[in-house]
């Protein structure tokens, strides 16, 4: 297979895609012209129209593309950073996210919304490090946080050609990794988590780029004779309980490694399936290992003091797995 | 079903949205209607002019006070009582109410709750017709309250700058809830939207012909390619703005404005009209009413003979793809 | 003591609140000429400009009454309905909650978002039922779910005189409650939960409108020997954590009734801090009794459906304390 | 601090905050500055201009393109510079960075990464200003690109309805990144403000002394409790929309215009001026210039002197009230 780095992948699928439905079409702000990486081609590529720039108007773009998906379209919405959906919060929850059940079925929002710029660590400061994925898993939008370049490509096709509104959330910090990405347009289904190494002591649910994360730090307890199993979701909303629960019968112990807050994050619904549906296996206490609650600070030492790194990661799992 | 330019059909438009919610109101008053029901007596002539220069498969979107646009474009009595009585036959299966009323058969895209949320989306339903090459339009309407939603305003732009076959239409009834558009409102209502490059006109609210005319106008410029339009409709809503079983919200308006209001009435005036010109027809409006009467009756029927959703539907429809446990519900068993 | 409805609680504190400092003002849609009863007489009762009717404008009130707040205020914000907050919502959580961080302690922003009209059950359908604190808890803003007539008051006055932003989650269903509340102007303290009934065998940690009905189910399961005890925490952030941890390790046993949707909702956080710090006293998996992850349908039988009620903190107490 | 009018003076502010800025972007390319810096150079005189019409109790928003507004209303370099290289001497101590830097004490309620977010509190403080019966007044800064922003054109109504002590300052540099203004604005940009009821000005943003004027106008009229006004200034950007370490962002400008917008150039402009009519006093425009580096250096001198704040400190600041285990870290020990 051939290897690319995660943001190319991206692009990949968005080729892609706009080549198999004519139906699908990306807008956002400066996105023509080459200007931004996972975009570039596609206005050179594709008929005029399938590619627009956007006037900084977040809410009214949103739902211009509401509208379109309830008029037959697959658009992607692109959001420059992440933190960038809040001015169009009200199109994405009140809209995007009721209107179907509201409708009684009567239509459908096919629509993707794509959230660059994700996670901190870059000293982008308070408003431009966010993670902000648990406030649309929690409104009811499907969200997807592709850990490498073959998931961010094949969760970008499968986002765009799910019938719903599906959030793409991608981290700043993962755009240059690289991978092996199939040449293909396979789509990775929603819901479906994925072993990312083995092991029988502890579960560590790792999401993102704390996947990455996770990996080092069970190479570093090995060496101690503790075997981590890292179970990457992949897909947050629909999640796969099975597949956590399935983990964490063989290992007895969970540790849910997620870099967005901590209080009411993807971490605590984690926790708490497991504290429901996983009682009876559990060897210890489960361990969130997460963001402070806090703004992100600019400064570097401040910033990674309240970030979850690898480090944390390995003093949870010793602190259950002891 | 919508286009009409036959002013005996305007007429008895203009009297289904009436009756159609007097009729409501009693049912909220018996308590067979949960929830908030904003009235729209009084703007008839508004939704019937506007949805008369429309095809049926134009678009519009809506706003809370909704039922007039709805019946307006073509919406059936009998499956929006149904809905309003929360059954399964209405058009949102129940699930919807008052505020969510669409058909998406009619191009009607849906009441909406949110001041000002339907506007955008009328602009991407109408970027689709334009990727597509056809020549449709999207209508949102919206009220003078609206006219102070980011939403809205940004709506304004991008309808501009895309070039869209939009056509806004503002009822303008002087109040959002208390709060009189003098106070609420910077400027000039029409000035504002011409301020974001849009054509504007001003027009009589309270006259069916003359909202027929304008709106007629701007569709045929959006459908040539001749991009967006800023109707503004001066009108008002004769009742309070929102009743609810067992309570109707306070008024603040002066009994003065209000029966001045009423003096303006656009059914009068086009009953008038007929009456003066022997426009009627046979029956003269006495069978115009009757109609009305007789279809609402009928309508109400069926929705009090239609069951309600099942309990175990209630997480119906969040979803088009859903998956195993998914979406979750509040308990596990 | 004097009894009171709810909503002549939250009047009462506006009052006194607006009495003791003229910092404090409020500002909202139609809350002149007494429309409304949480306010009702204030305009009256002090100087012009202190009770203001805003346009339906609600991103930029709240950044105006942010923007009052830095400049010396203590403005009250109220949203008509508790869904009326995300039009606004990048400038509560890009703005309120990120800048005391970022500008280093420059300023504070005392500023109080009122919330009325959360909660469903009226046929209020999808836009006007949503309970959404969980949004307001994950982005740091500190949020109080009063239960009862006199905590509405205190906790109320609490909130406009905290040095930071806090919101005030009113649940429609409460309006009309009645009970003791004191004629001063007493804070309730954040951070402070409270016993609402004393049980050995299962704590239910019930918020906002379900503290009744977990009362309820209380009474029932007293009759089949079953003594619940049920815990309100009043404010959820910041939360009574010794609290919630203090009754668990009484009665082994948790509930966690929460009238907001489930995923990433405010029972998963309870049930994240109660699997990792409660571990050892728990005997029984962590329930969550929770609205389903839908939009809430406008048709009763399906409304109530989707909708935690006594019946089903009952059964979940049920099933853990057989 | 912030009001002049002494043309030798704003020739400074404006060399200032060029300079600070060439130094910032060569700190940028070194490494020592993390995360995304905007250069606001070739604006300068819309920053100078503007705040020497203000008094030092006045109230100024910024924007993600901050450095200028925030030395021109007297923002002192060696705490910027330490904010930038995340220094606990900071404004912000190093809480912000560039993005984020505030002075109270100086009325500069603080730069602003989200586009058109700062209008709205800066008409909340004027607000403040007029419960008080204080004769301060709020200036927030904001681009072309932010003129459609919904929470920016809801402010220009707030502030007109409400009657506030503002002055709202545009600053055209024609894009938005890499989006024209023309493809990007409906309708003209003066008149879309018009259209809220605002007062409108357009003005020659590479010219401090027109700048100056205009602003000192419509702050007199805002003061004597006039109300708000708004002020377009025609600049442009010399740079790119964004530097950060390793990366310059691509820029979509044409060489001409680039080239065209350096001729109009502010410094020049004013320093000819000062040249022609004998104004620079004892030693000359080079005095001046000296004086700035020397200041410059110092400044970054006391930054890269500084300390780092210390981790333990990461989750100070974001309560003024706090409880205990509250705010929670990350990981429990
Ligand atoms: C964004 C938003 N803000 C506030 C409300 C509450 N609300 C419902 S209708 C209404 C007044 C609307 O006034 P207008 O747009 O003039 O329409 P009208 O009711 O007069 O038809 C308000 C404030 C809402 N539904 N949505
Ligand atoms: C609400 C919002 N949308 C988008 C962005 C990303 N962004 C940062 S600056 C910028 C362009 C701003 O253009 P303009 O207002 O003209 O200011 P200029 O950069 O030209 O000074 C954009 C799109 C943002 N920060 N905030
Ligand atoms: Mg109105
Ligand atoms: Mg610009």
């Amino acid at each position: 297979m051939r290897e690319m780095t995660y943001i190319q992948a991206l692009n990949e699928a968005l080729h892609q895609a706009m080549s198999e439905d004519s139906a699908v079409f990306v807008l956002g702000e400066n996105i023509r012209g080459g200007m931004r990486p996972e975009t570039a081609g596609l206005d050179d590529a594709f008929a005029p129209g399938r590619v627009l720039d956007m006037p900084i108007s977040e809410a009214a773009f949103t739902g211009f593309a509401n509208g379109a998906a309830l008029a037959g379209m697959r658009p992607v919405v692109e959001f420059q950073v992440a933190s960038l959906m809040f001015p169009a919060f009200d199109q994405i929850v009140n809209q995007a996210a009721k209107l179907p059940l509201m409708l009684g079925g009567q239509a459908h929002i096919p629509i993707t919304f794509f959230l660059m710029g994700a996670g901190a660590g870059g000293g982008r400061a308070g408003q431009h490090s966010d993670n902000p994925y648990t406030f649309l898993i929690h409104a009811g939008i499907k969200t997807v946080c592709p850990a490498t370049p073959a998931d961010a490509k094949g969760l970008m096709l499968a986002a765009i050609f799910e019938n719903d509104p599906v959030a793409v959330v991608v981290n700043a910090n993962l755009l240059r990794t690289t991978g092996e990405v199939p040449a293909g347009s396979e789509r990775t289904p929603l819901a479906n988590g994925k072993v990312r190494r083995a092991g029988r002591d502890a579960t560590v649910c790792a999401i993102g780029s704390l996947v990455p994360a996770a990996l080092e730090a069970a190479e570093r307890l090995t060496a101690d004779g503790i075997e981590v199993e890292v179970w990457d979701p992949r897909s947050l909303l629909p999640f796969d309980k099975e597949g956590l629960a399935a983990s964490v019968a063989k290992t007895g112990r969970l540790v849910v490694a997620d870099d967005s807050a901590r209080t009411c994050g993807f971490a605590a619904e984690v926790a708490g399936l497991a504290a429901e549906r996983c009682f009876d296996s559990l060897r210890a206490p489960i361990k969130r290992v997460t963001r402070a609650d806090v703004t992100v600070p600019y400064s570097t030492p401040i910033e990674h003091a309240m970030l979850p790194a690898a480090g944390e990661v390995e003093a949870a799992v010793r602190a259950i797995a002891a | 079903m919508s286009e009409s330019r036959d002013p005996v059909e305007w007429y008895r438009r203009m009297r289904r949205l009436r009756r159609f919610e007097m009729r409501a109101a009693e049912l909220v008053g018996e308590g067979e209607i949960a929830g908030p029901v904003h009235e729209y007596i009084g703007e008839e002539a508004v939704a019937v002019g506007v949805c008369a220069a429309l095809r049926a498969d134009d678009v519009i979107t809506s706003t809370h006070r909704g039922h007039g646009h709805i019946l307006a474009k073509g919406g059936a009595p009998d499956r929006m009582y149904a809905e309003l009585l929360g059954r399964d036959s209405g058009y949102n299966r129940g699930r919807g109410g008052s505020m969510h009323i669409a058909d998406f058969a009619l191009g009607i895209f849906g009441a909406n709750g949110i001041v000002g949320a339907g506007a955008p989306m009328a602009c991407g339903a109408a970027y689709t017709f334009k990727l597509r090459g056809e020549d449709r339009v999207a209508v949102p309407f919206f009220g003078d309250g609206a006219m102070n939603q980011g939403v809205l305003l940004e709506s304004f732009n991008l309808a501009v700058v895309v070039d869209l076959p939009v056509v806004f239409a503002c009822e303008n009834n002087g109040y959002a809830i208390s709060s009189p558009i003098d106070e609420m409102l910077g400027g000039e209502l029409v000035e504002r939207a011409a301020g974001f490059g849009l054509p504007v006109r001003s027009v009589d609210g309270m006259d069916v012909r003359a909202v027929h005319a304008a709106t007629s106008a701007a569709v045929e410029r959006a459908r040539a390619g001749g991009g967006p339009t800023f109707l503004e409709f001066r009108t008002a809503r004769y009742s309070v703005h929102n009743i609810a079983t067992g309570a109707r919200m306070r008024d603040s308006r002066s009994e003065e404005m209000l029966a001045q209001a009423r003096g303006r009435d656009p059914l009068e005036r086009l009953a008038g009209e007929l009456s003066g010109n022997g426009g009627w027809g046979a029956g003269g409006r006495e069978a115009v009413d009757d109609e009305i009467e007789r279809e609402l009756e009928g309508a109400i029927g069926f929705a009090r003979n239609s069951p309600r959703p099942r309990p175990e539907t209630a997480l119906d429809y969040m979803y088009a793809d859903t998956y195993p446990d998914f979406p979750a519900p509040g308990w596990e068993q």
